[in-house]
């Protein structure tokens, strides 16, 4: 393949004394898409960033290894002064960064982080580049493209604003776009469109795409070729079709099994109990105050809930599913009184709670945890290990003050954690083992339900597995209940005996897991599953390596 | 700030040694200062050469030892009133610090505290202790403390007092918009939902959080006191005499300074080290708690 | 913004008024103006015909009304001392005081925040070491030290600027340097901590794999984000210079302003210049507060007026 | 030609009747005159001033023939009535702040009348040998009638808001005119074309406030003004040490005093008040913060006073054994006895000299402290001891010690000093005897009741200097009270050297 668009030979990358990067070697041809996989932490995004030389930025080193790109003529980005590589970025090799939600500017409208791009890189006059900008937001479908010139990254949604990056990125036809981890922070349904939207981009222009995530159903979509990374090394390199069906390396295999496919089946139903349940909702409505439309009106009201009932019996695991925003975190924090209810009735293990007093409602706060949609800002920064996951049984002093320290690493044990992070700090663990951190907090003090809030996002798929496979322990061992949050349908079907089905504040369709996944019978509902990235695994796959191939 | 720092001390927190071992050479350099200045000011009665207040009145104005008219055992010459220069700097050094840390303390206490309850309370405890606040800024602090001295006397505990009041808004203020800014991020909830006491999340969960402000605003504080207070001094305000600070030094030592510069340059320069000192300090602790920032 | 503005404009009333009655009783309660007035050779008679004369004999709640009504009709009466009236004096004074800070908060700005961005750009050499340790020392020296060697040095030893008054451009040139050292200072040190916190913001990454050059993407990207923290810590600033002001700069460089206005009335108990300037000055520094946070909303686009949480 | 002065202080008001403040003295004897003028570039006797001639016609009447051609600062001739007019709004006030000059040291005086033939006579309560002093003085100063009244609006009515007025705006008859007044900030002196005796030697004056010596002695040494006031000696040598400048100074005709409350409950005891003065080396401290240029006098005189200078009394003198003495007798134990001084510094060294008096009443077992006030303590009855001055308001004993020291005088009615029946059969004596002799007498009793039951302890006759540039010939006159800035024809030029 010497017509390869960009090869990496022998990459290595350092964070002061840290290898972060072992040599890795790979090539992405032209038209092709390469995806890059592996274990969270495992150097994809270094490789990602030396690859534009932007690594220097952020404290890292490349010492040693050459990045060759192959315009017309080759030129080793590896040896470039960062004036040349000025020209070369975003012209030539443009980036999708991980977090579209900081990767903006804030004070900066659309139009002129969209303008400056076309600016830099192509002449024109301004009023070409306001052109092409609105050109460029209609090709990824923002509605009113040439409204949204003036306005900021934050009066948009964060779906909306992934697709700005990606305008951005492709503004300027690049030949090589590299997309990092693009659809983490999405639902099913804008994931799919922006998967769309990238595959119908590259078949229009012939560009090539490093495609970084930890979705194998993302993988299986877009990638011609995959390369599996761990420990900063490449484990294994090869056509997309051959690593999802047959993976050689051991640890490529753990990857690809451990991926949840949906259509797997669920647990089965519990029998009834006739025992009160652990959740009852009961026409739950929140509402949340807006801003006013102009100085003298009354505030508008968001409804976020609107109408909801629903149970959950004691050692049951419900799912919620449904689209960002339509109030799935609402209800949990409902649930938990961190939100005023506006109408409604909650009862917990047959106690409602609705408008207990503080003082009263104290108790029921042992008997419900909550791990929350992100961990690393639900772990407060300044306080180490042992004393964040054992406060819950501090305040309700269910330890003796000389035993947190025994607790906590018995705690950290569970869920897979050793005794030497009894002393870390929030900001020294990865996402992952932040994640574990939080269901480790709920565990502290034995409650009857868990509402855990997308618990396993941020995790690459062994270690969601690993998650997983622990809550279900411990819900045959202690009988607990789960309130389960998550737009991941592969991950709900698996753990979850019933779901509920939320679009816009009200649940739209509730039943047995397999009953919705297998036979869903509301229209948001067959949306929402077919969405589901990776269905189409090995025939399309093949297709794809084929394509690729010939191009 | 000044040397790349290893990786392997990444942990916010580590014992004296840990310190030590990030510090540059400008950081360990103003600690061993600090120590130095901070023992000189404990010991003062001890090291100083003579009584900081003992007169020779006609042997005024002499320069330090080396000089034309110098007189023997006055190191660093006499001031207006024939009295040693070192040993006055040294107590007024004891001085100065004990009323900076007691009115950086207390501004920052007092501060701390307000800031804390208005952003924890909101509503129209909030709106008072802004307003509080904005009364504080508005009136110009001179005449704060010509009213205070006025009304209260010039005993050195309502010098602290007005030198503490001087400083609070700025602790309050910063506070309060960090309270605002953290009471709803989810760790605050997570605690909530807990089950935690306001005292709790006060205490417990915003206060660290606080630190590394506090930190540097106590520095920032520490040095502006020094200077309000040598202000005072100037303006007649400040420390009774004949009991010197650094700023009273310089204040009325300003008058000689064409003719004895000594009577200035031994105080001021005290005064410009014990700042530094601070500062430096201040700002390798507060670039330390930054995560982020320590690693570029 | 309507709201915001009577909301505003309703706590600065309110505000004013604790300040003016808390400076109306402290001011009477610490202090006698007769002495002042009267030089300090009074006898018993001749001293209850002045307190007649100069109104302060009635009980303090009746003159505190008459105060309170002459504010409002703005009325604010004559110095005890001068007898002009004393918006009058304070006019005079407040020229000259704006001069000086204005000038000194422009250089403030004119240098510290460039110095500030290349301390926090080039923070390991030593060009930002110097800068830094230029501010460590400008901030640490008391202000009238300063002054006080400026004028020995440039006009007692070289004779090369005048020393007393404010006549022209040279005049300037002292007091200035003088009183914004402090604030270039404190101001650099700001400037550096919150382009510290730009540098590492994932935006400026953005913008570099775009293609922009490193000017544009410190100038465009970066600064946009330092001037609006730095913002409000300049408005705290600038109302620190109005109101605690350059009372010992003014003092030196004779330089009749505001500061010393307010120090000499208080002093000599001159209720209605010290009452008056107090109301001009806090009303001044409310004001400065208010246009602050509007001009925060102004370049953040994520603040609403009002909502602004520090 | 034009002289620039800079001025450590400028008055806040122009006018002269009202006026008896240090800054104020400085700026008067320019513009204004008095019915007899003093040779002050001679030996400071009694000259024609706007009389041409006086002649006392009975111990308690003097005529006076007013001088014709005088023309006042806004083109108006002056006349008997105007003189009449300045001398009567003294006599007989309407508005308070003169009642106080009045009670303090024009309380014989009762009216000035315009004779038919043009003479003023003025008359007095009791005989007054103190006629020609008292009329020679800066509150006797003669001020434009028509001017003053017409500045309220009505003409006709003696009303308070005109003085107010014209203390803003000042018109007198001397050789200089107030051509600008900014209060507390400058004055501009300018020629009075239509002056009745000598021109003035310069075109303009402009005297503009310096507050801090330092600054004043730079803008001197940077040539921004010619001349500057208040030079403490500590200061001389650095003006001095430029060939190009030099000082001029003199003790001045004022004492910096230490009073005391008699009527404090801890030092209520004549004893340890003596011994409070007693312990004071006040020869020390004219040494050390003076460099022995002030003058410390033995008792509560001055050469100034003339007939009445008496040198010879002891009143004052330092005794730190007596004082240690007396306080065992009086069985002092030990209470704190507080020094009042006014902070920022008022007086030139007065800081020092607190805290070196503090040594000295340490020396003695006496347990001072200094404490700084920002005002006055005026007639608080907590004071105990506190700084003063007391000038010589003209050159008499009654116009320094008996501005203050009379009976029913501001420091009896204010409570801290007290006198009797014989004090006062004593003081009338003094006062109103045209004997110089009993007068003289009477005084020496005055101060050994003085010495007895102290109130007051001139500690010394400060040195005052001006520095200038080398050229001007100016030194202040002996026979001027404290501070005057004379710049009449005569008395200050510049030689071209
Ligand atoms: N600024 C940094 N300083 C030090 N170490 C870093 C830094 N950034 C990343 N690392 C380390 O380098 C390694 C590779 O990080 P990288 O961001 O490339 O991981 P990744 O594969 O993208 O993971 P993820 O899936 O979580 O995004 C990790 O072990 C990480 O801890
Ligand atoms: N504090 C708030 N103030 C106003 N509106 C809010 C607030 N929190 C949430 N909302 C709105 O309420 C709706 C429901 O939000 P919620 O956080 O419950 O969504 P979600 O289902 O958890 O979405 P996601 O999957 O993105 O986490 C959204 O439209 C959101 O914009
Ligand atoms: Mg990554
Ligand atoms: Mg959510
Ligand atoms: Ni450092």
């Amino acid at each position: 393949m010497t017509s390869s668009l960009l090869s990496i030979d022998n990459l290595h990358i350092a964070f002061g004394a840290t290898q972060a990067v072992r040599g890795i070697s790979f090539e992405i041809g032209h038209h092709e898409t390469f995806a890059l996989v592996g274990e969270s932490g495992s150097g994809k995004s270094a490789t990602a960033l030396a690859i534009l030389r932007l690594i220097e930025r952020e404290g890292g080193r490349i010492t040693h290894g050459r990045i060759v790109f192959r315009k017309e003529a080759p030129v080793c980005l590896t040896e470039l002064s960062d004036e040349q590589m000025q020209t070369v970025r975003g012209r030539d090799i443009a980036m999708v960064f991980q977090e579209p939600l900081t990767a903006l500017n804030p004070v900066l409208t659309i139009g002129r982080q969209l303008t400056e791009t076309i600016l830099r890189h192509e002449p024109v006059s301004q009023a070409q580049a306001q052109h092409k900008a609105i050109e460029q937001l209609e090709r990824v479908r923002i509605p009113q493209a040439a409204a949204r010139l003036s306005q900021y990254p934050h009066e948009l949604s964060g779906g909306q604003r992934q697709r700005v990056m990606i305008a951005m990125a492709l503004a300027c036809n690049p030949r090589l776009l590299i997309a990092d981890e693009p659809s983490t922070a999405l639902d099913v349904t804008t994931q799919a469109e922006i998967l769309a939207l990238i595959r119908d981009l590259q078949a229009e222009r012939g560009m090539s795409v490093l495609f970084i995530t930890h979705d194998m159903g993302v993988v299986a979509e877009m990638a011609h070729r995959v390369g599996v990374l761990r420990h900063g090394r490449l484990v294994e390199t090869g056509p997309a079709r051959r690593i999802l069906t047959a993976p050689q390396e051991s640890y490529a295999r753990m990857l690809v099994d451990a991926a949840p496919r949906l259509g797997a089946g669920g647990p089965a139903l519990l029998p009834e109990t006739g025992r009160s349940p652990a959740l009852a909702l009961d026409n739950l409505v929140v509402d949340y105050a807006g801003r006013r439309p102009h100085p003298l009106a009354a505030r508008t009201r968001t409804r976020a809930v609107d109408g909801v009932s629903l149970h959950v019996a004691q050692g049951e695991s419900v799912g919620l599913v449904g689209e960002s925003g339509c109030g799935k975190s609402s209800i949990a924090r409902a649930i938990l009184r961190l939100t005023p209810v506006a109408s409604g009735r909650i009862a917990i293990d047959g106690q409602d709670i609705t408008r207990l007093s503080e003082r009263r409602l104290f108790p029921v706060r042992r008997k419900v945890q909550m791990v929350f949609q992100d961990p690393f800002a639900s772990l407060n920064p300044r306080l180490p290990t042992w004393d964040l996951i054992t406060e819950p049984a501090c305040i309700h002093a269910t330890v003796a003050r000389d035993d947190r320290r025994d607790m906590a690493a018995a705690l950290l044990e569970q869920v897979g954690l050793g005794a030497e992070h009894l002393d870390r700090y929030p900001h020294q663990y990865s996402g992952g083992q932040r994640q574990r951190l939080c269901i480790a907090r709920a565990l502290s003090v034995q409650p009857k339900l868990i509402i855990a809030d997308e618990p396993v996002a941020a995790l690459d798929v062994s270690i969601a597995r690993q998650i997983t496979e622990l809550m279900q322990a411990l819900q045959q061992r202690l009988g607990l209940s789960f309130l389960f949050i998550s737009h991941d349908l592969a991950v709900v079907e698996r753990l979850c005996h019933r779901i509920a089905v939320m679009r816009a504040g009200r649940i739209v369709e509730t039943g047995p897991t397999d009953a919705i996944i297998g036979d869903p019978q509301e229209e948001y509902t067959k949306t929402l599953i077919a969405a589901v990235p990776g269905r189409i695994t090995p025939a399309v796959a093949a297709v794809h390596e084929r394509q690729s191939l010939v191009g | 700030m000044t040397t790349p720092i290893a990786l392997s001390s990444r942990a916010g927190s580590g014992g004296p040694l840990a310190l030590w071992h990030d510090a540059g050479l400008l950081e360990r350099g103003a600690f061993i200062l600090g120590l130095t200045l901070l023992a000189a000011a404990l010991f003062a009665p001890y090291i100083a050469p003579v009584d900081p207040n003992a007169q020779s009145l006609l042997a005024r104005l002499r320069p330090p030892l080396g000089f034309d008219r110098a007189v023997s055992g006055y190191w660093l010459g006499t001031d207006e009133l024939g009295r040693d220069i070192l040993s006055r700097s040294l107590h007024a050094l004891r001085l100065t610090i004990g009323l900076a840390l007691a009115g950086a303390t207390l501004g920052m206490l007092l501060g701390l505290t307000l800031g804390l309850i208005a952003g924890l309370v909101g509503g129209i405890v909030d709106d008072l202790i802004a307003g509080l606040i904005d009364i504080q800024i508005a009136v110009p602090f001179t005449l704060i403390a010509l009213l205070a001295v006025a009304l209260f006397g010039g005993d050195l505990i309502v010098l602290v007092l007005v030198l503490g009041i001087a400083g609070w808004e700025t602790f309050g203020r910063v506070v309060r918009g960090e309270v605002i800014k953290l009471r709803d991020q989810p760790f605050m909830e997570a605690a909530r939902a807990a089950g935690a006491s306001p005292w709790r999340l006060a205490v417990k969960h915003l206060l660290p959080n606080l630190v590394s402000p506090l930190v540097v605003m106590f520095a920032l504080s520490f040095a502006t006191i020094v200077l309000l207070e040598s202000t005072l001094s100037f303006l007649g305000l400040g420390v009774r005499p004949p009991t010197a600070t650094l700023g009273s030094m310089v204040g009325h030592g300003r008058a000689y300074m064409p003719n004895a510069p000594w009577l200035v340059i031994t105080p001021a320069l005290l005064i410009l080290l014990v700042t530094l000192v601070v500062q430096i300090l201040g700002d390798f602790l507060r670039d330390r708690a930054d995560v982020r920032l320590r690693d570029r | 913004m309507l709201i915001f503005l009577l909301r505003a404009l309703a706590k600065m009333a309110v505000t004013l008024f604790v300040i003016v009655t808390i400076v109306f009783f402290a001011t009477r309660l610490s202090g006698d103006a007769i002495d002042f007035i009267g030089g300090d050779a009074l006898d018993a008679q001749s001293r209850a015909e002045l307190i007649v004369y100069y109104g302060l004999r009635e009980d303090m709640v009746t003159q505190y009304w008459r105060f309170l009504r002459g504010m409002i009709e703005g009325e604010f009466g004559l110095s005890l001392i001068e007898r002009r009236p004393v918006t009058t004096i304070f006019l005079e004074r407040v020229g000259p005081t704006l001069q000086l800070v204005g000038t000194a908060i422009l250089v403030t700005l004119v240098i510290a925040i460039p110095a500030g961005i290349y301390a926090a750009i080039r923070r390991r050499s030593n060009g930002a070491k110097a800068v830094m340790t230029g501010a460590f020392i400008g901030y640490a020296t008391p202000n009238f030290v300063m002054a006080t060697l400026l004028l020995l040095v440039f006009s007692y030893w070289l004779r090369l600027l005048p020393s007393a008054g404010n006549g022209s451009g040279a005049h300037f040139i002292m007091p200035v340097t003088a009183l914004s050292l402090t604030y270039i200072a404190a101001l650099i040190r700001y400037t550096r901590n919150a382009t510290l916190d730009v540098l590492g913001q994932d935006y400026l990454r953005t913008a570099r794999a775009k293609g922009l050059p490193e000017r544009t993407v410190i100038t465009r990207h970066a600064m946009r984000n330092t001037l609006i923290t730095v913002l409000s810590v300049f408005g705290l600033m600038v109302t620190a210079l109005v109101s605690a002001g350059a009372v010992v700069i003014e003092t030196v460089f004779s330089w009749r302003g505001i500061g010393d206005l307010l120090v000499t009335a208080a002093i000599r108990r001159d209720y209605p210049v010290l009452q008056f300037g107090v109301l001009a000055v806090a009303s001044a520094v409310i004001v400065i507060n208010i246009l602050t946070d509007i001009a925060y909303a102004l370049v953040d686009p994520r603040v609403r007026l009002g909502a602004r949480t520090s | 030609q034009e002289l620039r002065v800079g001025a450590q202080n400028v008055s806040n008001y122009l006018d002269p009747g009202e006026d008896h403040s240090n800054v104020g003295s400085q700026f008067y004897y320019n513009a204004f005159d008095t019915l007899i003028a003093r040779d002050h570039a001679g030996d400071g006797g009694f000259v024609p001033g706007l009389a041409t001639e006086w002649e006392q016609i009975s111990p308690q009447v003097i005529e006076f023939t007013i001088r014709e051609d005088v023309v006042f600062h806004d083109g108006t001739p002056m006349t008997a009535h105007d003189v009449v007019f300045s001398l009567n709004r003294m006599f007989s006030p309407t508005y308070p702040p003169y009642m106080v000059r009045k009670r303090d040291r024009l309380g014989n005086f009762t009216r000035a009348e315009l004779r038919p033939d043009g003479k003023v006579r003025v008359y007095t309560a009791q005989p007054e040998p103190l006629f020609e002093t008292l009329l020679s003085m800066q509150q006797t100063m003669i001020v434009p009638q028509a001017y003053l009244m017409g500045l309220a609006g009505h003409p006709q009515a003696d009303e308070i808001a005109a003085y107010e007025a014209f203390g803003l705006a000042p018109v007198g008859t001397g050789p200089y005119r107030i051509a600008e007044f900014i209060p507390g900030e400058r004055i501009v002196y300018e020629r009075h074309a239509e002056f009745w005796g000598e021109p003035a030697p310069y075109e303009r004056v402009i005297v503009t406030r310096i507050p801090e010596t330092v600054s004043r002695v730079t803008a001197l040494r940077s040539g921004e003004v010619d001349i500057i006031t208040n030079i403490a000696p500590d200061q001389i040598e650095l003006i001095e040490s430029d060939p190009a400048f030099k000082t001029e100074g003199s003790v001045t005709p004022l004492f910096h005093v230490m009073i005391m409350n008699a009527n404090h409950p801890e030092i209520a005891d004549p004893r340890i008040r003596q011994a409070l003065s007693l312990a004071i080396d006040r020869d020390l401290l004219n040494e050390a913060l003076w460099l022995g240029m002030a003058e410390v006098p033995s008792s509560h005189t001055m050469e100034e006073f003339g007939d009445l200078y008496m040198p010879e009394l002891e009143t004052f003198r330092h005794d730190p054994e007596e004082a240690r003495r007396l306080l065992e007798e009086a069985g002092y134990d030990g209470a704190e006895i507080t020094y009042d001084i006014h902070s920022p510094s008022y007086y030139t060294n007065d800081l020092l000299a607190a805290q070196a008096i503090m040594e000295m009443w340490d020396a003695v077992g006496i347990n001072g402290v200094i404490n700084p006030r920002e005002s006055w303590t005026g007639c608080s009855s907590e004071m105990m001891t506190r700084t003063w001055s007391n000038p010589m308001y003209f050159a008499d004993p009654f116009g320094s010690f008996g501005v203050m020291w009379a009976p029913g005088g501001p420091s009896e009615s204010c409570e801290r000093f007290n006198t009797d029946a014989a004090y006062a059969e004593t003081w009338e004596r003094f006062r109103f005897s045209e004997d110089t002799a009993t007068r003289r007498e009477a005084y020496a009793e005055l101060m050994d009741r003085i010495a007895a039951d102290p109130p007051v302890l001139p500690l010394y006759r400060p040195f005052e200097a001006w520095g200038m540039r080398a050229e001007i010939d100016w030194a202040p006159a002996a026979t001027h009270i404290p501070y005057v800035l004379d710049f009449r024809a005569g008395r200050i030029s510049e030689n071209e050297s």
